[in-house]
Formats: structure tokens, C-alpha cells, sequence
């Protein structure tokens, strides 16, 4: 089913953990889909210098937050954002069909972390607040998303956390 | 490696004796029994001879029991036989939210054709209640169709009960006991059913037969057109060495059935209390009592199902999440939602399905196994005791999209 | 006593290695295919691989190959599921009056849910004219399904030019190639049909286990249910040791054919050539040169075809009258009847149908036993040349009842 | 298939052959059934004193055809009268279902044969012939059953004889 890349990132995945005092987090999924990744991202020098993951998944979801770590370690945050679901899965070696859209959120869940974190920085820095009511920067899982008033188009996940 | 097969809910290995009784049939009385000489003579009366040794397990007679090609085929023949043997072609079943799919994608076929079904809720349990099917019966009810045991949390439904309320009212009651027969005790008269699936693949016979009894009197028509074979019902050259495999495994079935179950209960106790003990929030689903005595259907809190067993088959140990036939989807089990289990629970949900092959020391090996791999994922998982899930606020872009 | 198997055509013995196959995996790699664990992804490969096999015998890519119960289920897959996928439910089929009953009762099942069907006739060859099936083809014509080798007298049918006029219209073609395809060179692509049934059990393979082949792009609708097996087109537990012993047998029959074609056309030629020399009265059936070459179909004048059989397998030779599914009934063969072949002459009939195990010995056997057989029948038979017939005069009191 | 004194009435037939003198002779079946009998009987002193037998046909028509010949040697006109197709299967102990109808009319032949020995014993006697035109005695096969005036039933036989 899985490329032997996958499951040797499966088996021993990059960069688990969290980071206490990120600059940045973002989170994807949710537990009706099956998969749910939040990304730790330490910036220094418009580098990311340090990356952490937790993921609630399948071994594709668990295999890509992995790869998406170590592909992105060291690189500039505009070369971050270029990383794609797609980059990942091909870095291993690609993904059975079935789970190139569920549980392919890795790169998605990076880029969160980077909204997140160029928010704050742009906060912390001159322009207004009153579009972020609601939300504390530094608080896991919450952050840049809000401000894309996108939400669960429709999917009755509120009863189910 | 050593290897621990816990997936005998999705099939199991063919026993030896089986697989001798098979080769032979392929191999020397390997006739047909359409065929009027001698080879086709010898393969007939090994068929009928099959077909009392299977009527038997469930209490049968022999004209009442059909050869199919498997488990799904005996649930499409039943329920498209008697839609279609009803009077106009149009009409109203009744089914319940956790058939297997063999059952339920059929009702939705028949729904797309005219027919109109209920699919009745169970409880948390997974339990039909015999009450709201009596209620759900119509004037124009053509049929029944609730399982015996379910596959996915081994939840035995109380068929005799739908049975008895249905008969009153005039209904033909199927009951899809491909889980069931073989692995308890099964008797169409004590279940007062009309009709009833079984598979050989489920109780160490090989892939690819099955069976329907039909009680005498039901109306139902073909579904597969050709030759007279199965006295009209079932086209198709018999699978002589299918069937007479089938039949030595319902007869070791039968013959061993009462120790088979002392001891797959006796392992699946072991690895429940094991499990409750080395391990914090688990759940067991389905019902605590009333369930198949080889089942084991856990819900491991906070980590996701697949990413278990593939660490579990990393170290030799075959384990399931959901049932196998929807494995390859990514939809959480239809069982556990119907049951009103939380999504985030059901996506850890772990079926662990004991045999007679398996032993005390593979139930150990498994506790030894099984704990530090939830460990592991539970270490790696966003989610945990008192840690409150993110919730909508972190939607994802790909919501939209659907998953696969 | 000798024992002489000449009813290949009805069904063949399981090679030897192709038995071993099933054994394996019965025993060994018993897996589920959908289950995701190590014991499920060797199953899947393996039928995977065995999709590839079959495939190559017929010159399609693997996954145009959709395995089935046997040819019965693939006829009524290839041919319900066409008609269930066409626009309205209604429409015109297309099919002769030789197919196997698997087509024919299909054919007659649809006939009665709305659907026309054309049953073309065909010459005293027993062969249909391409010219009067494009003629034959409307506006509506959903479906045009025409066997490739007859299984009773063993013509062999011009598929590509059918095919080709069909294709013209837009219409799509199914051949029931299960007498052909294993025992002669079959390629989907030379012949330029969009779908066609295949049977594991004549060609050395296990009975139960057959294919479809559907051309990418043909619209076809499953018609058994379940979960997502086959790519959706057919549910139930693939029948992994039947599939992967028909992919065995499959493969010893590509590797094989050249040799056992020569093989079974010199027993067929050489038993062909001694009866008429020793016995007056014989006829072929079928046609002279495009016919299966294990295929000797004649019939005896004077004397009737079970008589004769029953005198041979009491002399331990087994061959058949008409085809082996229906020699159960006492209808004449609906295949001679259409050939135009009077029924005092059909009623004479005799199939018998040569295989890789039989050798010279075994037909100097038949033509030592079956002269004198046919002899003694005669000497017991108020037919016989210059004898005319009683004709109607004679009539019977039971003419009206029918024949049972 | 069959039972095992089928078998043995169909292996080694009793009294198969013509009688060329006979009294009677009756004909049942056709092709298109599948079977044809024949029956040529003797009659002395108001008994069957021979009788013989040829038939086309399956199994059961060869074994009901012997086993009517030898239950009948013998007995008187009217007692062979009584004996029936379904006497026949049962001496035979049973035959297949769907061989009942067809193949069992061995009795039907023999009562032919006798109703051909009972109407020419009539016409050597008495009565007039107006009735029997086209037909003459002691012509196989020909005979009695002209006069019932019972013929195909609309089968399409005459075309395939
Ligand atoms: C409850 C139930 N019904 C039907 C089936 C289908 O039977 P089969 O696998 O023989 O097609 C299964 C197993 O797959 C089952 O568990
Ligand atoms: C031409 C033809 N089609 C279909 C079938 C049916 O195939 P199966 O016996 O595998 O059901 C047969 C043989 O019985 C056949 O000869």
C-alpha cells in the first residue's frame, strides 16, 4: 500500500514534538476526516530554523507531517510557502490515491504555521488589531485561520470535539 | 517475526482437512454435476451430500439451502430475489443502519430502482429494537433484512424476536448470518427466519461460496440467469470443490463448535483485561454481553486506528480497524457512527477478531506490543486527556474538497 | 476398468500445479485482499498479479479484467450490467439463437423488464452471418452479445466482423468466449470486442471462478452489491485461491496451447475418422474447418443420444448429448434445432470433447466400445434405414402433457 | 440417475425384437419426444402368449420397455389392460422426475398393441370397415390409434420425420 519511503518516515518520523514558544502554529483536519496535524515553526533570520509536529492520523498523515519538517528545515519562508501537498508526496516517493487529498495536509498545515507567524509579526509590529478579535497569538491551533473566515463548510464537526 | 493473525472476522485460513477435501474435488471426482456419466454422477451426489451437511448446521433441510459464489452474493440474492419476485416490481424493506454493505448498497440499488426502505437506528450498543421494526412495517413491506451478528463489534441482534413480530404481520424476515453460522449456534427455526446468508471464508472454508437457505414456500427469483442448476434459483456450473470444502467446514464447525468458542472467548477476555489494564481510556463497542464470543471491537482514545495497525503490523500482529471490506475507504465505520460514537473516538477504533489457531501466548505478545505502539502515537497525537481538541477555528483549506 | 474422460467441453480436471496454487492460497497467503495488514497486501498482490495473467491471455490490460463467480456470472454481469446502464432501463439487444443458456435466459430475463431482444438464426453450420446482425441493429440497440466457440458443436463464430459492423454504429459487443478462450488464440484486440466472458473450469482451472473483461470506457453497472471490490463493478471477497488458480491455469494454457491444440485435433481427427469408417449413418455437426479442435460433435442416426451414453459410461467412457447443462432436461438441443437439423437426427447426438490428458489409446478404446454400442442400439431401434418412420398415425396419448 | 433395476433392464433387455405374425402391434412417441416404442404382441387363448419389443430412446424408455414385456408374458388381455406407465416405473423401483412423463410409456405401447389385436379380432369377425380406410392390418405401427382420431396436438413432427 505505502512506498517503503513512507513507511520509513511512518516508522520514524522527524521532528515530533512541540515548541513551547513557537513564532508560529498552524493546524489542519479534524477528527471527521481522520487526520489532524498542527506544525511548531521557529523563524530566525526569515529562516526556518526549528519545526515541530503532532499529527492524529493514518501513517500518510503521520509520514508527510514528517517529510514536510524535513524538507523545510533551513529553507527561507518565501521557499516555504512554495512547498506544496503535491512536493511532499512526491518526496515520497508518492501516496496510493486514496489518500493524496485526506491526509496529504502536511504543507497546508506549514503554510498555517507561517500566516501565523507573519501575523503576529505584522502585529507586533505597526498596522491595526480589530480584524483579530478572538484570538491569542501563541495559542496552539488557533490564529491566521480565523482571519480567512473559512470554516467547516458545513460538516457537523462542533459536536464531535 | 513471529506472525499473530487477529483478523478472523475478515476471513479466515482454510483448514488443512478443508483444503484436503478441496484438492480432491478439483483434482478426481472432478465432474460436472450437470453431466450424466459417472464423473458428473459422483460430483451430484457430492454436492447433495454437501448441501445436508450445510443444511445441518443451521437446522435446514437440504432443499432449502442454495450454493452461491459467497456471503455477498447469498445477501443480493436474497433481498433482489424477493424484490424482484414481488408482485409489481415496487415495495418497502426494512433494514438497519449497521448491515454490511453487501446488504445495504443492495437496498440502496432497489431504492434507486422504485423500492423504499427504512434503515432503522440502533443503540449505543449497536441493537436493533424489535419494536420499531414492527412499527416500521408497512402494508406494502416485501422484506426484512436485519443481521444476526454484526461484523464490525460482533453485536448479535435479536432476530428471533424481529422475527416473531414480523411473521404476525406476514413479512419474510432475511437475516445475513455470514458472521454468525459456524461461530455460534445458528438454527433457522428457533430464529423462525425465511431466509439466511452464510460464507464459508468466515469459518476456515475457502473464498468464493456461500450459501443462502431459503425456507420452503418464500417466494424469490433468480438474479443470475442460465442453466437449471440450484433447482432454478442460481445459474452457474457448481463449485463442486467449493462447496464440498464448505461443507467440511460447516461439519468441524459443528462438531467443534462448543470448545471453538470456550476458547476464542477465553483469549479475547484475556486481551480485553490485559488491554483495560495496560492501557487507560479504551472502550469496548458494541454490546457487553450479547456479542460474538471471538470479537473484540476496542476504541483507543486520542490516536487513529490505521496508524496502529500498521504498527502493529510492523511486528507481525494482523488487526483491523472497521470492517475489511471498507478498509480501503477513508469513511469512518457506518457501524460506529449509527451507534452515536464520536467521530474522533470511532477513528481510533481497533477490531481485533480471534481463531482457533491462536493461542495464550499470542494474546500476550499482542499486550506487549499493543501498549507501547499507543504509547507512541498517543505521544505523537495532537489530542489527549484534558487537552482540548483545536476545534473549528483551525479549518483547513481542504475541507471542501471531501476526502478521496 | 478403463476410464475415459471425453467431456472437456463440459468441464476439465484441475491440472495438478494449478491445485497446488489453490492449496497455497487457501493455507498460506489466506489473506483478505482489503485488509490492510502484511496477510491482506500479499493477497492483493497476488490477485493483482493473476489480473495481469488473465489479461495477457486475451491480450487486454489488467485492468480491464473484472473476476467473477464463473462464465454464467460473467455473461449476466457483461450483459444485465450493460442494460442496467443504459439511458432509460429500455432498449435492443442482439444475440443468436446457439448461445449458452447463461445468454439466452439472460437475454429472455430482460425481455421480460422492458427490453427487445433479436435472437438471430443461424446456417446449418451452426454460424451467424455478421451481415444479418448489422442488419439487425437499431437505433436503440444497447447491446450486441454473440459467442465466440459454441460449446455443443463447437463453431466458431466471426466476432471480428460482427464486431467491426458494430462498431460502425456505436454499438457495443460481447462474446461468451468460455469454450474459446484458454483452448484457442483469443485476442480482445483482433477481434474488436468491448466485453467478454471468461471460465476458469474448461481450461484446466478450478470451477467457481471466471472474468469479464470490460474495455475501458464501456458503461456497464454492477449488479451484485456490496462493498468496492472489482473496482466497484462486482462486490464480495475475491475468491483469492480460485482467482489465482485460474491465472495458473491461465498461464499454462498460453504457454501450452500451440501443443495441446495439435494434440487434441489429432485424438479428434483420429477418433472422427474411425467411426465413420466403422460405423454407417454418422453425421458431423457444426462446422467442417472453423471449429474448436478438442470439439467432435456428431450425430448417430436411429439411435438416441442418452441410450448411447449411458451404454459408454457403463464401459467407463464419458462424453455427453447436447451441452452438459441441459442434458438434465429432455429438450433437443436448442442449438442442433436452430442448426435446422431434424429431430429424429438430433436426438442422436453426441458430444465428445478432447483434452491434454487423453491419448490415441484412450480413442482406440472408444472406437473398440462404441460401434458395438451404436449396434446393439440399432438391432433395439424400430428406426433404421429404408425403415420409414410411423409418423403421426403412431400418435401417443401423453403427446399433449408435454414432456415433463 | 437411475435405479439400479433400471440400469439392469436397460443392460440386458428382455424380449427386444419384432414378432413378424404378431396379433397387435402398437406404437408410442415420436422424435421430438425422444422416444418411440414399439410392442408386438401374441395372443393365444385370450393371453399374452409373446411379446416383443423395439424403442428408440433414453434409458428409461429401453428399461420400461423390457420390464412392461416381462410383466405382461402371460397374463390375460384384460389384466394386461391394467397394467400402467406408473406399474411400470414402480416395478422398476422409480424413475427420475422428469423421466416420468416422457420415457414411461411402455404401458401405452402395450395398450396400443392390444387395442390393435382387439380391433382386428373385430373386423375378422363382424362389424363393417368404413372406419379403417387407409389403414391395414398387422402394418406396423399403423392401426388402432388412427381411430381415436387423436393426432400431434400441434407439434411440428411431420417436417422431421
Ligand atoms: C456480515 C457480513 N455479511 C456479508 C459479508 C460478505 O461475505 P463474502 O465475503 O463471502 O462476500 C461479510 C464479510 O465480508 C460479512 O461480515
Ligand atoms: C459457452 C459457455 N458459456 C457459458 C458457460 C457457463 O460457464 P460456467 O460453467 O463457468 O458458469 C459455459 C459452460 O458451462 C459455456 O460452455
Amino acid at each position: 500500500m505505502y512506498s517503503e519511503k513512507v513507511m520509513e518516515h511512518f516508522t520514524n518520523p522527524r521532528n515530533v514534538g512541540e515548541i513551547p514558544d513557537a513564532d508560529g502554529v498552524g493546524q489542519v483536519g479534524n477528527p471527521v476526516c481522520g487526520d489532524i496535524m498542527r506544525m511548531y515553526i521557529k523563524v530566525r533570520r526569515g529562516r526556518i530554523a526549528d519545526i515541530k509536529f503532532k499529527t492524529f492520523g493514518c501513517g500518510a498523515a503521520i509520514a508527510t507531517s514528517s517529510m514536510v519538517t524535513e524538507l523545510v528545515k533551513g529553507k527561507s519562508v518565501a521557499e516555504a510557502l512554495e512547498i506544496s501537498n503535491r512536493t511532499v508526496a512526491e518526496a515520497l516517493g508518492g501516496l496510493p490515491p486514496h489518500k493524496m487529498h485526506c491526509s496529504n495536509l502536511a504543507a497546508d498545515a506549514l503554510h498555517r504555521a507561517i500566516q501565523d507567524y507573519l501575523g503576529k509579526k505584522k502585529a507586533s509590529g505597526a498596522e491595526g488589531r480589530g480584524a483579530r478579535v478572538g484570538t491569542r497569538a501563541g495559542r496552539p491551533g488557533r490564529g491566521g485561520a480565523a482571519k480567512q473566515g473559512r470554516r467547516w463548510s458545513g460538516r457537523r464537526t462542533g459536536a464531535q470535539t | 517475526m513471529r506472525r499473530v493473525y487477529l483478523d478472523h472476522a475478515a476471513t479466515t485460513p482454510v483448514h488443512p482437512q478443508v483444503a484436503k477435501v478441496a484438492v480432491q474435488y478439483m483434482t478426481e471426482t472432478f465432474g460436472n454435476p450437470s453431466s450424466i456419466h459417472c464423473f458428473g454422477r459422483e460430483a451430484r451426489q457430492a454436492v447433495e451430500g454437501a448441501r445436508a451437511t450445510v443444511a445441518s448446521l443451521i437446522g435446514a433441510q437440504p432443499e432449502e439451502i442454495y450454493f452461491t459464489s459467497g456471503g455477498t452474493e447469498a445477501d443480493n440474492l436474497a433481498i433482489q430475489g424477493v424484490a424482484l419476485a414481488a408482485a409489481d416490481g415496487r415495495g418497502h424493506i426494512i433494514t438497519s443502519q449497521v448491515e454490511h454493505h453487501a446488504v445495504l448498497h443492495t437496498c440502496e440499488f432497489l431504492e434507486k430502482r422504485g423500492f423504499d426502505v427504512t434503515y432503522l437506528p440502533v443503540d449505543g450498543h449497536g441493537m436493533v429494537d424489535p419494536d420499531q421494526v414492527a412499527r416500521a412495517i408497512r402494508k406494502d413491506t416485501v422484506l426484512i433484512t436485519v443481521m444476526l451478528a454484526n461484523n464490525e463489534v460482533g453485536t448479535i441482534q435479536p432476530i428471533a424476536d424481529i422475527a416473531r413480530l414480523a411473521r404476525e404481520k406476514g413479512v419474510p424476515v432475511h437475516t445475513d448470518a455470514v458472521q454468525a453460522a459456524g461461530n455460534i449456534p445458528v438454527d433457522v427455526n428457533r430464529l423462525g427466519v425465511d431466509l439466511m446468508s452464510l460464507s464459508s471464508h468466515k469459518i476456515y472454508g475457502p473464498k468464493g461460496t456461500g450459501a443462502l437457505y431459503v425456507r420452503r414456500g418464500t417466494r424469490i427469483s433468480p438474479t443470475v440467469h442460465g442453466g437449471a442448476h440450484e433447482r432454478g434459483l442460481r445459474a452457474g456450473t457448481e463449485n463442486v470443490p467449493g462447496i464440498l470444502a464448505m461443507a467440511k467446514a460447516s461439519e468441524l464447525a459443528q462438531a467443534e463448535m462448543p470448545q471453538r468458542m470456550a476458547h476464542v472467548a477465553r483469549l479475547r477476555d484475556r486481551f480485553l483485561k490485559g488491554l483495560m489494564e495496560k492501557v487507560p481510556d479504551v472502550r469496548l463497542n458494541g454490546h457487553p454481553t450479547a456479542r460474538l464470543p471471538n470479537n473484540a471491537s476496542v476504541s483507543v482514545l486520542y490516536v487513529e486506528g490505521e496508524s496502529v495497525l500498521l504498527n502493529l503490523d510492523l511486528q507481525g500482529i494482523a488487526a483491523s480497524s472497521g470492517s475489511a471490506c471498507t478498509s480501503g475507504r477513508l469513511e469512518p465505520s457506518h457501524v460506529l457512527v449509527a451507534m452515536g460514537i464520536p467521530h474522533d473516538i470511532s477513528q481510533g477504533s481497533l477490531r481485533f477478531s480471534f481463531g482457533r489457531g491462536n493461542t495464550e501466548e499470542d494474546v500476550d505478545y499482542v499486550l506487549e506490543v499493543l501498549p507501547s505502539v499507543i504509547a507512541r502515537l498517543r505521544a505523537m497525537s495532537p489530542l489527549g486527556p484534558g487537552k482540548k481538541q483545536a476545534g473549528p477555528a483551525g479549518g483547513r483549506a481542504g475541507a471542501a474538497r471531501g476526502r478521496g
